[in-house]
């Protein structure tokens, strides 16, 4: 019985290594300039993560296989070094395996958080609603419109609750279903809230962030490949959760701006 | 006894339980009440589970139909076919009874009310009536939970973790969000009552109602886990009351602690203003963290008890164990920020949770290490307990390992609320833990029933489950890593599709494995009545509980009085009886520290 | 002394020092809930741009008197019920006036019940209710939750004044110690949370 | 496809009108209803969300909030008889169909009548969610699967209700409940008729969801047609 345990034990865990080994179900290409530092990371932790999860599976193992109806009645052995040499062992190892990545993770953080927008970032709001993301763009005049939640009407495609009637500022806002960004220029996200949690999150762009409601955060990044990927809400907002998708298209500066003045003229 | 039963009437202490209800229903006996609580564990483990079929068979044939779900509700699959705020509702349920019904309770309500005082030589918990009450309360918030499953509504849409303002705006959150969602706030703040009576019970039981001679260093580790658990869970849960209480309040009495102004949810305008949906994250992650370790910690010490059982030999250090117990314990309040990297918390207190985090991976690892090199020169014995045990640490490793990617915030970037998180805790708290409570049942059951279950059965039953798992919960990761989002009722995201044929394998697993449990299910039934009679002690274990008839009489110990003269790891030395020393034989060993 | 008559001495002891110990693990879960309260409208206040802030009726001052009050008398009854409990000779007496001074307790009780209905009334009467702002929600809602707890402690004194008058036996010290702890906690976290809402509401 | 409908359901409301009249008259109140001013500008929608339902349009369909025809003609106005009525109470048997159909609501707009059968039918490939926001009659909020039945409900209150799909939030739709069996949804050219009108004193309501309402009394002796017009004034913003 012991013996079987022990090889069963050994067939999962090496066979569970495999497709990590062999990245058959990975990140997708990065197209960011700050995911590398996150993919880094990621593999960092995998190689420690790897080498702890075989080492103890195996050992645990090779033990129940060497020690499992052990017939002879001999005064029990104990491992060289008891607990004082396993506690210590564990204090080295994983105390320093520990911080070390906790301060490389630090340097992956910042690149994301602690670095402020550069100024002449393309300032881009994002609101997000049951179930959908909606992205607006000041226009011309470079100012957004206010928001005012009591003017929102869907049915008319006034996803942010503006007030062109009143106000200059909205009149010439751009709304748009896609998140077109022209590449290797720096995106400020202003993100807002219409109901409840959710979350904006782009696989390739190794970028993830909640919306808040009543919290307007702010994101930037710099997409680096042209291309069409995935914006997926990653907090459950409701029915329409697995649902709530948009696209983020990355483009060459001009073709943004023809897309940008198409989209103008849509509104 | 004449004599001492007046004085114990007075001492709210009971005399022999007299008639059915007393007896079976309304028991004040701590071993009754373990019973019940298992009994309710049971029951709602298994609903959990289909559950889980039901929405792991949504996930692969997301239009297909399902027989006789129209039956249980029409309006949330309409004919047969699950709407996606049905599996919502389901997956809701999933995880509330698994987390606060299954976890909590099995391994240490169940397990402890019934062992903790029998373990330091008490006649019952120090106080049995909060004890009977602790469980009727839970019994009731299980009761208002299943409601949720018959209004026309159904159940709440919003997980286990309701997050507010989904949580707490009402009805124009969508389906379920209406009375469903007060019932289950209402059911959860009950929960909590139970828990804070039960964690009391447990404190003070073990501080003032131990045996002569039963130091806290003579507890078994079992013991140790429950009263450190209870610790725990008596602030976690003291600090969940109250969230529940304003959650609830925003919903039915207009409050706005959760809700900020001017959302307009289902194209109404919410009239609530200035609440912050952070507070709810907060407070309940407050507790939710600490919960996780209320329900692995009673595992760890069921499962160093089982272990050294089997494996004939002390621990390398009980101490040790008992100390990263301990350290677990404390560490757990101070990282509850590690489920908020990306809520928009303050990205430097994300660092500021991040080490701590991270610093917990050390006492875990030290008691795997201790679980491993104790392994070393021992003469293992497999039963199915044994087995379950060590699956336990090797599930433990497993989820445990693929915390190290989640404790860092830059990861936590690309796999936060993916499967990669929904594999890590299914493993390491889900999982494991149940591993825990099946080597328990096969371990106790001749005690609480005076029965033997059928090792053949059990150890089918470990087989099937223990590679069952693994095929269920890896590939959970492999998909996190590929980007694959959680809570999502089906996959209609291009990145996503190219996953499909792992969700499939990952669902004929998950319906073989469940379907293995009927086994277990059967096993229980079966030696309830049918199974060998069991001895006093069938596995020459060492604890007190081992001293006594099984099933043991309604004071445990009837008139005597235990006295303990040794600690509970008395394994491998040279006794009168064999090879182990009973707790509270007098006999001397050579050489005991 | 035969074994059973040791059996309830040893459990009748570590049944008082249960008690004891239960009721510190008790107001230790108590001070964790205001605690989270306390935190709660801590983040609330700084998340709200307006912050209406309320001036509490002045009768809770008076409260905060009657229960400081209740205490002192809880105090008086203690020693006189010990000496009824140890069964002294002529305590007889004695016990009576323990009696009264809790049946004094009780009342003074009730009394600061009273009073903190007053104080919601006088705050609907100026149109504050529990929705109103999140000042009033949260004065509400924590002198709610303190009232419910200062219940189960007028249940008890409530027991004992009972037990006692009966003369009825079985009463245990520990009870009554538990009983005093758990009623002063209640008027020491009442004073804490005046002084929160003072600042903070 | 999309006209085929709207003809279907004209038909349908033509023969309730017909039939559900007790004492049918012969008098007829008919005319068009136009519009003065530049109405909002109608905004292409983008369904990239949902890609199901973009393959399903060459070119990306409008917003339906002011639909307008040749010569300042505005569609999917309801008129309606709101007060004088011979009131044929019973309602039809024959149900009002609406359809998702590339997740837009087809018709845009149904009229019925109280406790007239409304069958929702979805013929895409993805899940719909139907959410009336009805203020006096019962709210509900349901989910229709692709492959489940046709969702069959009734509604027993006077009301225009607002209807949206919480999955798809450019889908808006009204479903306008009418006490009597007088009325005529505006199609293409902005026309109505109110037929089989005994002799009387009647009160014609026109309602436009984004105008609003306005009525005219009109008095029908005999078997004489009256027309009448109603203008709606239309903003940009």
């Amino acid at each position: 019985m012991g013996k079987f345990f022990a090889v069963v034990l050994t067939i999962i865990a090496l066979v569970s290594a495999v497709p990590i080994v062999r990245h058959t179900w990975w990140m997708p290409p990065d197209i960011s300039t700050h995911g590398h530092a996150i993919d880094e990371q990621l593999t960092d932790t995998m190689a420690e993560a790897g080498f702890s999860f075989l080492a103890a599976q195996l050992l645990l193992a090779f033990f129940v296989w060497k020690f499992s109806e052990r017939k002879d009645s001999g005064p029990i052995k104990s491992l060289p070094g008891g607990a004082k040499g396993l506690v210590i062992a564990a204090l080295i190892l994983v105390g320093t395996e520990m911080l070390a990545l906790g301060v490389l993770g630090q340097k992956a953080w910042a690149s994301v958080y602690f670095t402020p927008a550069s100024p002449n970032a393309l300032h881009v709001q994002a609101q997000a609603g049951q179930f959908a993301f909606y992205f607006r763009y000041p226009g011309a005049d470079g100012k957004f419109g206010g928001l005012h939640p009591d003017k929102i009407d869907e049915g008319n495609q006034n996803y942010f609750g503006l007030d062109p009637a009143n106000e200059v500022e909205a009149r010439d806002d751009i709304v748009t279903g896609e998140l077109a960004i022209p590449a290797n220029r720096e995106v400020l996200l202003l993100m807002h809230s219409k109901d409840v949690g959710h979350s904006f999150y782009v696989p390739e762009l190794r970028m993830q962030q909640d919306f808040v409601p009543g919290l307007d955060l702010s994101v930037h990044f710099t997409a680096t490949k042209v291309g069409r990927y995935e914006i997926v809400c990653t907090q459950l907002c409701g029915l329409g959760h697995y649902n709530m998708k948009a696209y983020l298209n990355v483009m060459a500066q001009d073709d943004f701006e023809k897309w940008l003045k198409q989209k103008a003229s849509e509104q | 006894m004449q004599e001492a039963s007046a004085p114990q009437a007075q001492q709210g202490h009971h005399g022999p339980p007299e008639g059915f209800i007393r007896k079976y229903v309304f028991s004040l006996d701590h071993k009754v009440i373990g019973k019940q609580y298992y009994a309710l564990a049971l029951v709602a483990v298994f609903i959990g589970m289909i559950l889980s079929w039901l929405m792991r068979y949504h996930l692969i044939y997301p239009n297909g139909k399902i027989f006789g779900l129209e039956f249980l509700s029409k309006v949330g699959a309409p004919g047969g076919v699950m709407t996606p705020e049905y599996y919502l509702s389901l997956m809701t349920m999933h995880g509330t009874l698994m987390v606060f019904f299954v976890l909590t309770n099995a391994p240490f309500a169940a397990f402890g009310n019934y062992f903790l005082p029998i373990q330091i030589g008490a006649e019952d918990m120090a106080f049995p009536r909060f004890n009977m009450m602790s469980f009727w309360v839970t019994f009731v918030a299980f009761l208002v939970l299943m409601t949720a499953f018959f209004i026309p509504d159904g159940p709440p849409i919003s997980g286990w973790t309701a997050y507010a303002p989904l949580s707490a705006v009402g009805p124009d959150a969508g389906p379920g969000q209406g009375w469903g969602q007060n019932l289950w706030g209402i059911s959860i703040a009950l929960f909590c009552v139970g828990s804070l009576l039960g964690s009391l019970n447990f404190i003070a039981t073990t501080l003032d109602l131990r045996a002569k001679g039963m130091t806290l260093m003579r507890m078994p580790l079992s013991t140790w886990a429950w009263f450190i658990t209870a610790c725990i869970s008596l602030l976690a849960f003291a600090v969940l009351l109250p969230a529940c209480l304003l959650l609830v309040l925003d919903r039915m009495a207009g409050t706005s602690f959760f809700i900020p102004a001017g959302l307009v949810v289902s194209d109404r305008l919410q009239a609530h203003a200035g609440g912050s949906p952070l507070l709810w994250q907060h407070l309940f992650w407050f507790f939710g963290h600490p919960e996780v370790y209320i329900a692995i910690l009673p595992a760890m010490g069921i499962v160093s008890h089982i272990l050294v059982n089997s494996i004939r030999r002390p621990l390398l250090s009980a101490k040790v164990i008992i100390y990263s117990m301990m350290s677990i314990g404390f560490l757990s309040y101070m990282v509850w920020g590690h489920h908020m990297f990306v809520s928009g918390m303050n990205p430097f207190s994300s660092l500021m949770f991040s080490f701590p985090t991270l610093t917990i991976t050390i006492p875990a690892t030290v008691m795997t290490l201790i679980w491993l090199g104790s392994l070393y020169g021992a003469r293992i014995r497999f039963t199915s307990a044994s087995l379950f045990a060590l699956g336990f640490i090797s599930m433990f490793v497993s989820g445990g390992v693929s915390g190290f990617f989640l404790a860092q915030p830059s990861i936590d970037i690309y796999l936060h609320a993916t499967y990669f998180v929904v594999g890590h805790f299914h493993m390491v708290m889900g999982v494991a833990a149940i591993f825990a409570v099946f080597a328990g049942t096969y371990f106790w059951f001749p005690k609480m029933t005076g029965r033997m279950m059928s090792e053949g059965l059990g150890k089918v039953h470990f087989w099937i489950t223990f590679v069952g798992t693994y095929c269920i919960f890896m590939p959970f990761h492999y998909l996190g890593l590929a980007g694959n989002v959680r809570r999502y009722s089906s996959f209609v995201d291009d990145f996503l599709l190219p996953l499909m044929p792992v969700h499939r394998f990952i669902t004929i697993a998950a319906l073989i494995t469940g379907a293995a449990q009927f086994i277990f299910l059967y096993n229980l039934i079966y030696s309830r009545f049918r199974g060998k009679v069991a001895p006093v002690n069938p596995w020459e274990a060492t604890s007190l509980e081992w001293t006594i008839p099984s099933p043991p009489p309604w004071n445990n110990f009837g008139d005597r009085h235990p006295i303990v003269y040794h600690d509970p790891h008395q394994y491998g030395v040279k006794g009168s009886l064999g090879d182990y020393v009973m707790q509270d034989s007098p006999e001397k060993i050579e050489n005991e520290s | 002394m035969t074994t059973s008559e040791k059996t309830a001495a040893v459990i009748r002891t570590s049944a008082e020092e249960a008690a004891r110990s239960g009721i510190w693990v008790g107001i230790a879960a108590i001070t964790m809930t205001f605690a989270a309260f306390t935190s709660a409208i801590i983040v609330r206040e700084g998340t709200d741009t307006a912050w209406h802030h309320m001036t509490l009726p002045a009768v809770l001052y008076l409260n905060t008197l009657v229960l400081i009050l209740s205490s002192i008398t809880l105090e008086l009854s203690r020693r006189p019920i010990a000496a009824r409990i140890r069964g002294e000779q002529g305590a007889a007496g004695g016990s009576r006036s323990g009696v009264l001074w809790l049946a004094a307790t009780l009342a003074l009780g009730l009394v600061f019940l009273f009073g903190q209905y007053a104080a919601w009334r006088q705050l609907a009467a100026q149109g504050l209710f529990l929705a109103t702002n999140p000042s009033s929600s949260f004065f509400y809602v924590l002198t709610a939750v303190h009232g419910v707890h200062l219940l189960g402690g007028l249940a008890a004194l409530a027991y004992l004044v009972w037990k006692l008058s009966l003369r009825a036996p079985g009463l245990r010290r520990s009870t009554v110690e538990a009983t005093a702890i758990y009623w002063h906690f209640m008027g020491g976290l009442w004073i804490y949370l005046l002084l929160v809402m003072r600042t903070r509401l | 496809m999309k006209v085929n409908h709207i003809l279907m359901s004209g038909i349908a409301v033509l023969a309730a009108a017909a039939m559900a009249v007790a004492a049918p008259g012969s008098g007829t109140v008919s005319g068009k209803v136009t519009y003065e001013g530049t109405p909002a500008k109608q905004k292409p929608i983008d369904m990239s969300k949902e890609p199901s339902c973009a393959k399903e349009h060459a070119t990306p369909i409008t917003t339906e909030g002011v639909v307008t025809g040749a010569g300042n003609t505005l569609e999917n106005v309801v008129v309606y008889i709101s007060a004088g009525a011979p009131d044929g109470a019973t309602a039809p048997a024959q149900a009002v169909t609406v359809t998702q159909k590339g997740c837009q609501y087809v018709p845009h707009l149904v009229a019925l009548q109280v406790n007239q059968e409304l069958k929702i039918v979805n013929e895409d490939q993805t899940s719909h969610n139907i959410h009336p926001l009805a203020k006096s009659n019962r709210e509900w909020n349901k989910s229709q699967p692709p492959g489940s039945p046709a969702i069959s409900e009734k509604f027993d209150k006077e009301e225009f209700i607002a209807v949206k799909c919480n999955i798809h939030p450019w889908m808006h739709s009204t479903f306008a409940v009418l006490k009597t069996s007088h009325y005529s949804v505006t199609a293409n050219g902005g026309a109505f008729t109110l037929p089989n009108l005994p002799p009387g004193k009647y009160t014609i309501s026109a309602w436009h969801e984004s105008y609003g309402t306005q009525t005219q009394d009109v008095t029908i002796t005999g078997s004489e047609t009256k027309s009448i017009s109603f203008v709606f004034k239309a903003k940009a913003y």
